[in-house]
């Protein structure tokens, strides 16, 4: 174990870049096991210490989570758009394949049925908005089950997967190896 | 210390060799192979006994051993060639000494990982743009992932599993009919390790005194028999 | 156009904290709008920055990503209530400390130097994310290449691969025995 005491500060801020929540204060003390008293003096610090830079802290109903600053919208926005329109690579392809042929499926499932780890393709469908989350899986640590979104029903104008092209035959595919 | 033995997580026939050089408090550059063969085969027979596949690599290295502690034995003129030998197995070690080392500095450093934003920031569906697909394009790569998700042929180092046992019987089998010529017994054989194998399942019953070796000119067949005693 | 310009080093952290994926510098220069030569300052100027909080700027293959530091290991798993990891075999270990100081290796290099076949291990840590294809060598059949990937530098909490303890030299004979 590292012993090198991290601050609170830079504890709070690791655990406020993973969280996709807003977190409070009682749950930011539990997560870094310290008193409250020392969350609510770390999170002034934070805050204070990440002026002028491309994050800040908002709080809402006491809950806390970071955010880039409005100052760098356009970059941010404009990353965003660029990803959403880039051309999927092919192993993103297959995975959206797999997806809409086969899902709703888990992320173990993916990993088992391609050979390697899929959650970097997941993340990257999910933030096209391409695939959605659609649930838990009945199995044991129930696992999130992912499945095509509305946007990808929409963008290929199917009324439903049932209506998604038949297999290529396996042999046609493999006698031309292009 | 008990070798934790499964297919594919092989402590390789180096880290072996390398944990024996250690225990006898050899440096790497100066191994007594006289001394390590013996303890090298022994580990060989129990990682066997526990049932472990695809020994080959680990044949092959006792193979090696065994040829280069041979190799003294012989005339003079293999002193050169078995320095030769041992310096490449030095060397061999030693590099690979070196990167068992770093993966354990490696292993320590495992304390503390960093973790990536699992989060995914989207825009709003109308600001979503979506790249441009078609399905018959889905359905090909979809085909395409079902293709590469079958299981692949497992490259095979051996059909079957050579066991130094089976062919030792073997052996004992074949020297109960007499006398016989080395050059037949290696006709039947069709993989290098099985040559290996035999090899060791000889000289291990020869040393068991069941098994002698002779030729009767230089250029001779090479005979195999029981032993006279 | 604002006059209110966020520094440079502000909009990377911004874009960073948002991708999902590590960003190269000519990449990044498009997002934000600036000379390569500037987000390289830029980068530069965030990775010292970052210095002593929660977050540290890592860079491979001339990809850069945000990541928590070490330090913030234990609160971020609780967060995420990862599950502890599974410990890497000495094999593993091993075959891991060869990609990371001689990669990127061919599959055969990696045999002649462990001794032993690496396919199983290869395959065990491709699957595992832990290293990853990094093109073909340029030798009769092309065979693959193989490195250590992002996923590598998280396990290990490292900014980039120059970051590693030096290789041991052959004669430091177990300068630790543990």
């Amino acid at each position: 174990m590292t012993k090198v005491a991290a601050s609170v500060t830079a504890l709070l801020e690791a655990v406020l870049f993973v969280a996709n929540e807003p977190l409070g204060v009682a749950r930011l003390a539990q997560i870094i096991e310290h008193e409250e008293a020392t969350v609510q003096q770390g999170l002034r610090e934070l805050g204070e210490s990440l002026a002028g830079r491309g994050l800040q802290l908002t709080e809402l109903d006491g809950q806390y989570r970071l955010v880039t600053t409005p100052a760098a919208d356009g970059p941010v926005r404009r990353y965003l758009q660029a990803e959403a329109r880039a051309e999927l690579s092919r192993p993103a392809l297959e995975t959206l394949a797999i997806v809409a042929y086969r899902g709703p499926v888990t992320r173990a499932q993916l990993d088992e049925l391609r050979g390697v780890a899929s959650e970097t393709m997941l993340r990257n469908l999910l933030q096209r908005g391409l695939i959605a989350e659609k649930g838990a899986a009945e199995e044991p640590g129930h696992p999130t089950l992912y499945g095509v979104s509305q946007t990808f029903l929409q963008h290929f104008g199917l009324g439903s997967l049932s209506e998604l092209p038949p297999l290529p035959e396996a042999d046609s595919t493999e006698a031309a190896p292009a | 210390m008990s070798l934790a033995v499964s297919v594919g997580e092989f402590e390789g026939p180096l880290g072996i060799l390398l944990e024996l050089v250690e225990r006898n408090q050899m440096p790497v550059t100066e191994i007594s192979v006289a001394a390590i063969t013996a303890q090298y085969l022994e580990r060989i027979r129990s990682l066997e006994q526990q049932g472990a596949e695809q020994l080959s690599e680990f044949l092959q290295l006792g193979a090696r051993l065994l040829y280069i502690k041979s190799l003294a034995l012989l005339p003079r003129e293999s002193a050169q060639e078995q320095a030769d030998e041992l310096q490449q197995l030095n060397l061999e070690l030693e590099e690979y000494q070196r990167y068992q080392q770093a993966a354990r500095q490696l292993g320590r450093l495992s304390a503390g990982a960093s973790w990536t934003r699992p989060t995914v920031t989207r825009l709003e569906p109308h600001e979503l743009p979506l790249p441009q697909l078609t399905l018959p394009q889905l359905a090909e790569a979809f085909a395409r992932a079902l293709r590469q998700a079958e299981p692949q042929p497992k490259r095979q180092l051996l059909a079957t599993p050579v066991s130094q046992a089976a062919i030792m019987a073997r052996l004992r089998r074949r020297l109960a009919e007499g006398p016989f010529e080395l050059q037949s017994l290696l006709d039947a054989t069709r993989h290098r390790l099985e040559i290996i194998v035999t090899f060791l399942a000889m000289l291990e019953l020869t040393r068991a005194g069941e098994l002698q070796v002779t030729q009767g000119g230089q250029f001779a067949p090479i005979m195999v028999e029981p032993a006279h005693d």
